[in-house]
């Protein structure tokens, strides 16, 4: 086993297992914490496989927009100390159940399935590349999403504060 | 890391991550934990993206481009939920996923 | 890229140019100017809904990203109808006071979910179609939510965003491993094989979209946001959310997943005889009207489903004709409802005995839209379902034509039941008589003119049945 | 004449219709009443004129298409049109339904007078002879559903329009429901049809020619061709409509509505349809799928003799009258169903000729009862008797109808039940037997309805009631009028199978053996109904013929006793009737409750979780996904 591989497996158990914190942990605050490490632990996966731009994206974003937008709305919404009820064993087991099964699935799925291996050369994901593809508008140009995806982030930046913005109430 | 790690333990792990991220949605009782959940998910479909991408079709990197996307559009949704929850909890004083049940039958 | 070019894509910018209309009007008009918005976003959605019709080319932009063919930008057209009656429902319930200064994000909100619902409908990379699906949504659930000092609302609006950021991370996984098996995301060159990898992607893709069209199993969150929403936010999502998810799958399972046509029909005759069936066992117990309609829409996208699963350009033909009517239909009784829910917070069934005699106007309109959604003829709804069940039969599936037809007959049980309210029981304390305002007369109107046309004039199945067998 | 003038026939009810329906707030009673009336008036006599130039033209009549517009297209060979079919059948039921429609209007102006939706009751009226008219002069079958489905409709909002009973709603529901059920039947009918032959055009698919339909006749599905099942499936529509057995249960509760209503679409015209709608597919079903035909014979004589033996039983007088159409329309189903072509061809006329016969009197009976419920605010005959001292005038139409529906000749009832009774006599003894008995019953069970009502018990009322006015009296006299000349209409002139004349005569032994068992029939009911009160009297005015008369009493009185109340009423009638109303009925109210048991067992699903909502959708991924590749792998 080679290091990266070593790495890769350390990264995954770390991932795997603040994952399960994250859906576990009593402590909603501590939840989103755990949920930063998988998160980050991921970031190192994309950085290993060379996209340095997603992996800063994915820690600038979602790491660091997402995850502390969480932590506000718990702050927001709940006592620091509060520990969360346990939930119904009944609930547990029946959805323990049922997320296993999808797991099986999908994993025997994924592993049979005979993937033969990519023949192109590596387009390396610089940051030069990144950008001039986002504004290329030919085939392989993604300058018409990352166009739409501003009035979809606009629509949500106005959705959000139309509503957690207090009007005076109606007289 | 490609040459070492074959491309199924990678996928097994995007696997199980979004199980994990399912199951935080389906037991958790407060809403901003039933958002973690989604969170774990959409990063496990993330995951997958990238690793076929690497793997399998290396030189177009579509996979990267749709997970750079996947990662803004859950923002924007997060936002959006988020929202909403600090509106619900101003009304009812309480964000618990049981107790959103009004309306039914 | 050349300028003819760039305007295949025109009903898009038409719409993003109205967003930024209702932009500047926000900023450079006064509160006590405010209504004037209203009237503004009316008149420049018919503009546009009319400049739709203008005949369109096909075409494929931005690499293929866009695509557009005379076929969609009918759905599209039909879709901004859709609309246009929605905005012109809106006023009474924008003229409140609290919502009067919210009109502007109102119509910015439906708006940019209008953009992505052409966007998804022009997908020609399946990132523009989750982009468009995303921006369907979000903006809805925030319009779900929209009455901020109601619990109820707050609850649609929670159960809304988060169950469809559930289903989109499941279509989502299933789209990667599409992707693994394809390598591909563009439409034009997307051939997909015959894999395990392949079938248990598309089923968990299947369901994402499932799940905006309320088919059973998926359907869970559709009563409860319906029920919460503001009425005219359920239209919307009755009507455009539901209308689009169902063009967009009609597309998707006629062109890419075409080789794997087996799975699909096997699971849309399973899912179809669900759907049908739960949405009208649930219809039946209802007493609030929009929970009602809810389940009555769910039965109504069961039978859409039969028209799918023929496969062919006849099945098509008779899924994008049943959309339409069921556009003017629902929009009908949907109006009517909010006209009675504005003037008078009543939302019940037996709130409408007697209804007739107070409301004579009001109460035709409503029953005509039960009987065209029933399917009576010569009503248009009544084409709609014969369309649909020429498929069936044309397939060769009598079973699932049988069922559809039995469901049928439950169906106008519960139609019967609000007419019967309507027109037979007497009340103590009917309605009082509503004086509806002018745009909502106009988008009744409308929806009146639609259902009774489309049954008549035969020409528009022509249409769109020559458009089909050319897609 | 000019052909086409009888699109107006059609579209004047329809200009009543949307004038009444859309100011139904803003004109007078009287003004949207004469509108309703004038309209159909002007309908009525060009029908006659239609029918006049008709039939003066040289036979073999011709299918004459006079009006002809295609509507929708659906393939390039398959398309609809709407249009107006003139041939024997459709030119005789225009007549019909216009001269029963404008008595009905007519009547109702009286009868109606002073409802609070006066107006809105004409309109529906309207709406509903334009659908009726429609649907007769239908060129395709696609046309004939469209207003087949109208039909239901409007009577649907005229059952449930007068009473503001929940009985009634109860009764439009079910009308509605039951026959929407047959008439699925009758789309998928359709369906199939059309896919084989490619055309809904009445002309060319019931061309028994046409190499179509031939090659339909060589397809079977399970065991029975595809045109037989597509000509049962049509027809499962048609005895929805026209209350055969068992899909009859909505026509007795129908009663509920307005009286007029029922003269008109319970007596005349809208539950005829379906003996209408088999007479259209006459010639393809005569040639190529005789199997559907004994079907319709064997549920017209069941359905005969079934609601003939419930009407003995019952006692609200609608509802007489209501079991006894059911009858009657079996006669006319037996008589379609035993019927040949061409020179064997007298069925066909003879139930077309009862058709038209039966609308003059049933409607006169429905008519009357309306005329006496008027007067006396009640339906059941247990609390009428003497009335004839009363209304005199109703009295004497009542007894016409009567007599005519109990086949008394030279009534009009006698001469079609006379060749009903040969058709039958020519096919089958069991039908023939069937028939006569029914004979016997319909004489008995009218004449018990009229003696209860106008003689029997001579009691004093409250309120003396006292006779209608004339405008609800002429109609009636014009019926009356039609139940006794109608009969001598030489009917094998002009209404046959093949459109060229058929010689029809009265075969007496038939009539002998018919009339005989009618006479008996109304003697039975005048012992036993007339004399009630009156034993005292007889007896004391024969005093010197006491053993007589005591010999009477025991032997044949008895009898009488014996075989009505014990056998037909104890053992027969009653237990057919409660089995009517608590099986059949009670099939239809069960399957509603289990529906409704189900949605409720159903309801834990929507339960408002979020989260449960979530677990189901993982599910029916999960499930979906294991059964699929389960399948695949």
């Amino acid at each position: 086993m080679g290091t990266s591989a070593l790495i890769f497996y350390i990264l995954s158990a770390v991932m795997i297992l603040s994952a399960i914190a994250a859906v576990t942990a009593r402590r909603i605050l501590r939840a989103a914490v755990y949920l930063l490490f998988a998160l980050g632990g991921t970031a190192a996966i994309y950085f290993m496989v060379d996209y340095y731009f997603l992996a800063a994206v994915q820690l600038i974003v979602y790491a660091g927009g997402i995850v502390v937008l969480i932590i506000f709305s718990i702050l927001l919404t709940t006592h620091i100390n509060e520990k969360l009820e346990l939930p119904r064993w009944s609930k547990i087991s029946a959805t323990f159940s049922l997320t296993a099964v999808g797991f099986a699935i999908t994993t025997y799925v994924l592993t049979a399935q005979s993937f033969t291996t990519g023949t192109g050369t590596f387009a390396d994901a610089t940051v030069g590349l990144i950008g001039e593809r986002m504004l290329a508008y030919g085939e392989g140009g993604y300058v018409l999403p990352f166009e739409v995806i501003s009035i979809l982030l606009l629509a949500a930046l106005v959705g959000a504060i139309v509503i957690a913005k207090r009007n005076p109430p109606a007289s | 890391m490609i040459d070492q790690v074959p491309l199924s333990h990678v996928l097994s792990v995007s696997s199980l991550m979004f199980f994990i991220g399912a199951y935080g949605f389906l037991t958790r009782k407060n809403l901003v934990t039933m958002l973690i959940g989604v969170e774990l998910m959409l990063n496990a479909v993330n995951i997958n993206f990238v690793a076929f991408d690497r793997y399998l079709y290396p030189s177009g990197i579509n996979g990267h481009f749709f997970a750079l996307f996947i990662i803004a559009i859950a923002a924007a949704e997060a936002a959006v939920a988020i929202a909403i929850f600090i509106n619900l909890y101003r009304n009812i004083r309480s964000i618990d996923v049981e107790e959103v049940d009004k309306m039914k039958y | 890229m050349t300028w003819s070019e760039l305007l295949l894509m025109r009903h898009e910018w038409a719409l993003i140019g109205l967003a930024l209309v209702l932009i500047m009007l926000e900023i450079g008009i006064s509160d006590e100017q405010k209504n004037r918005i209203h009237v503004v976003a009316c008149l420049l959605m018919a503009a546009i809904t009319l400049f739709g019709f203008w005949p369109a080319e096909s075409g494929k932009i931005f690499g293929g990203m866009y695509i557009t063919d005379p076929l969609r930008v009918l759905m599209k057209n039909i879709l901004n109808a859709g609309v246009l009656i929605i905005f012109l429902q809106s006023s009474v319930w924008l003229g409140k006071a609290g919502m009067k200064n919210r009109m502007t994000e109102f119509y910015l909100l439906l708006v940019s979910s209008l953009i992505g619902v052409n966007y998804l409908i022009s997908a020609g990379h399946f990132l523009m179609f989750y982009i468009g699906l995303e921006l369907l949504t979000i903006p809805i659930a925030a319009l779900a939510a929209y009455e901020q000092y109601q619990s109820k609302s707050a609850e649609a609006g929670i159960k809304l965003i988060l169950s469809s950021a559930f289903s989109s991370a499941i279509l989502l996984f299933g789209l990667s491993m599409l992707y693994g098996a394809i390598g591909n995301l563009y439409f034009t060159d997307f051939s997909l094989t015959d894999s395990l990898l392949t079938i248990l992607g598309f089923i968990f893709f299947f369901s994402g979209l499932a799940f905006k069209i309320s088919i059973v199993p998926f359907h869970l969150w559709t009563a409860d946001v319906y029920e919460g929403s503001p009425t005219n936010v359920t239209s919307y999502l009755s009507v455009i959310s539901k209308g689009s998810a169902v063009f967009v799958l009609v597309i998707l399972l006629f062109t890419l997943f075409r080789t794997i046509q087996p799975v699909w029909q096997a699971v849309l005759y399973a899912t179809a005889i669900l759907t049908m069936t739960i949405g009208n066992l649930f219809a039946i117990r209802q007493q609030n009207l929009k929970r009602f309609l809810a389940f009555s829409s769910i039965a109504q996208a069961g039978f859409i489903l039969l028209g799918v699963i023929h496969g062919g350009s006849l099945g098509m033909a008779s899924v994008v004709y049943f959309v339409l009517v069921y556009v003017f239909s629902n929009l009908a009784a949907f109006g009517v409802v909010q006209a009675v829910e504005q003037a008078t917070g009543k939302l019940n069934i037996d709130d409408y005995n007697g209804f007739y005699n107070t409301n004579p106007r009001l109460s035709l309109t409503m029953m005509l839209a039960l009987f065209s959604l029933a399917g009576i003829p010569p009503l248009a709804g009544f084409f709609g379902k014969f369309f649909l069940f020429t498929a069936v039969a044309e397939s060769g599936f009598y079973t699932l034509l049988l069922i559809a037809v039995l469901n049928t007959v439950i169906a106008l049980y519960y139609y019967l039941l609000v007419v019967k309210a309507m027109f037979i029981n007497k009340s103590e304390l009917p309605v009082p008589v509503i004086a509806s305002d002018g745009a909502m007369r106009i988008s009744l109107l409308l929806a009146v003119t639609g259902i009774l046309v489309l049954g008549f004039y035969s020409p528009v199945f022509d249409y769109i049945n020559e458009l089909c067998k050319t897609f | 004449m000019n052909p086409t003038l009888t699109i107006f026939i059609i579209l004047l009810p329809f200009a009543a219709f949307v004038i009444n329906g859309l100011l139904s707030n803003k004109l007078p009673h009287k003004t949207a009443g004469w509108l309703a009336v004038i309209a159909i008036g002007i309908s009525t006599i060009l029908s006659w004129q239609t029918a006049v130039s008709y039939f003066l033209q040289s036979e073999p009549y011709i299918r004459q298409l006079v009006v002809n517009i295609t509507w929708l297209r659906f393939t390039e060979t398959l398309q609809v049109d709407m249009g107006i079919l003139l041939d024997p059948i459709s030119v005789m039921m225009l007549v019909v339904i216009t001269t029963v429609s404008l008595m009905v209007f007519v009547y109702s102006l009286g009868y109606m007078q002073g409802e609070k939706g006066f107006v809105r009751y004409f309109a529906f009226l309207s709406l509903f002879s334009f659908s009726m008219l429609g649907l007769v002069v239908a060129t395709n079958l696609f046309q004939m559903y469209m207003f087949w489905e109208l039909v239901g409709v409007s009577s649907y909002l005229l059952i449930g329009y007068y009473y503001n009973k929940p009985e009634a709603v109860a009764a439009a529901k079910k009308a509605f429901i039951v026959t929407r059920f047959a008439d699925f039947g009758f789309l998928v009918g359709i369906l199939i049809l059309s896919y084989y032959t490619g055309t809904f055009d009445f002309i060319t698919i019931t061309n028994p020619e046409n190499p179509a339909i031939i090659s339909m006749t060589g397809i079977s599905f399970m065991g029975i061709s595809v045109l037989t099942w597509a000509v049962v499936l049509i027809f499962m529509g048609g005895a929805g409509k026209s209350a055969m057995f068992p899909l009859h249960i909505w026509l007795p509760d129908a009663m509920e509505g307005p009286t007029p209503v029922s003269a008109l679409i319970h007596a005349a015209t809208m539950v005829v349809a379906g003996v209408f709608l088999v007479a259209r597919m006459f010639p393809v079903v005569v040639f190529h799928a005789p199997a559907a035909l004994d079907v319709v014979a064997f549920i017209g004589a069941f359905t005969l003799l079934f609601a003939a033996i419930i009407a003995c039983t019952q006692t609200d007088i609608k509802r007489i009258l209501a079991f006894s159409t059911m009858s009657q329309i079996g006669y006319m189903m037996l008589a379609l169903g035993v019927s040949g072509y061409g020179h064997e061809g007298l069925g066909f006329t003879a139930s077309m000729f009862h058709l038209f016969t039966h609308a003059f009197f049933k409607a006169l009976l429905f008519l009357g009862a309306g005329s006496i419920i008027h007067a006396l605010q009640a339906n059941d005959i247990r609390q009428m008797g003497g009335l004839r001292k009363y209304q005199p005038v109703t009295h004497i139409l009542f007894l016409i109808a009567c007599l005519a529906i109990a086949g008394i000749p030279p009534f009009a009832g006698f001469f079609s039940k006379d060749e009903i009774l040969t058709a039958a006599l020519a096919s089958h003894t069991v039908y023939f037997g069937i028939a006569t008995l029914a004979a016997a019953l319909t004489a008995f069970y009218m004449f018990r309805l009229y003696f209860l009502v106008f003689w029997n018990n001579e009691r004093t009322y409250a309120h003396t009631p006292h006779e209608s006015p004339a405008i609800m009296l002429i109609p009636m006299s014009v019926l009356a009028g039609g139940s006794v000349v109608a009969g001598f209409i030489p009917f094998g002139n002009f209404v046959t199978s093949d459109l060229k004349s058929l010689e029809t005569h009265v075969h007496l032994n038939v009539a002998v053996i018919s009339t005989a068992v009618a006479l008996a029939g109304i003697t039975i009911a005048w012992l036993f109904y007339k004399r009630k009160s009156e034993i005292p009297d007889t007896i004391a005015a024969r005093l010197g013929g006491l053993y007589q008369t005591i010999y009477r009493k025991f032997y044949i009185d008895e009898i009488y006793l014996f075989i009505t109340k014990r056998i037909i009423f104890n053992l027969v009638s009653q237990p057919l009737a409660w089995f009517d109303r608590h099986i059949i009925d009670g099939f239809m109210d069960l399957t509603a409750t289990a529906t409704n048991w189900i949605s409720a067992e159903l309801k834990e699903f929507q339960s408002g979780q979020l989260q449960k909502y979530a677990y189901i959708f993982l599910s029916g991924v999960i499930l979906i996904v294991l059964v699929v590749l389960y399948t695949y792998s």
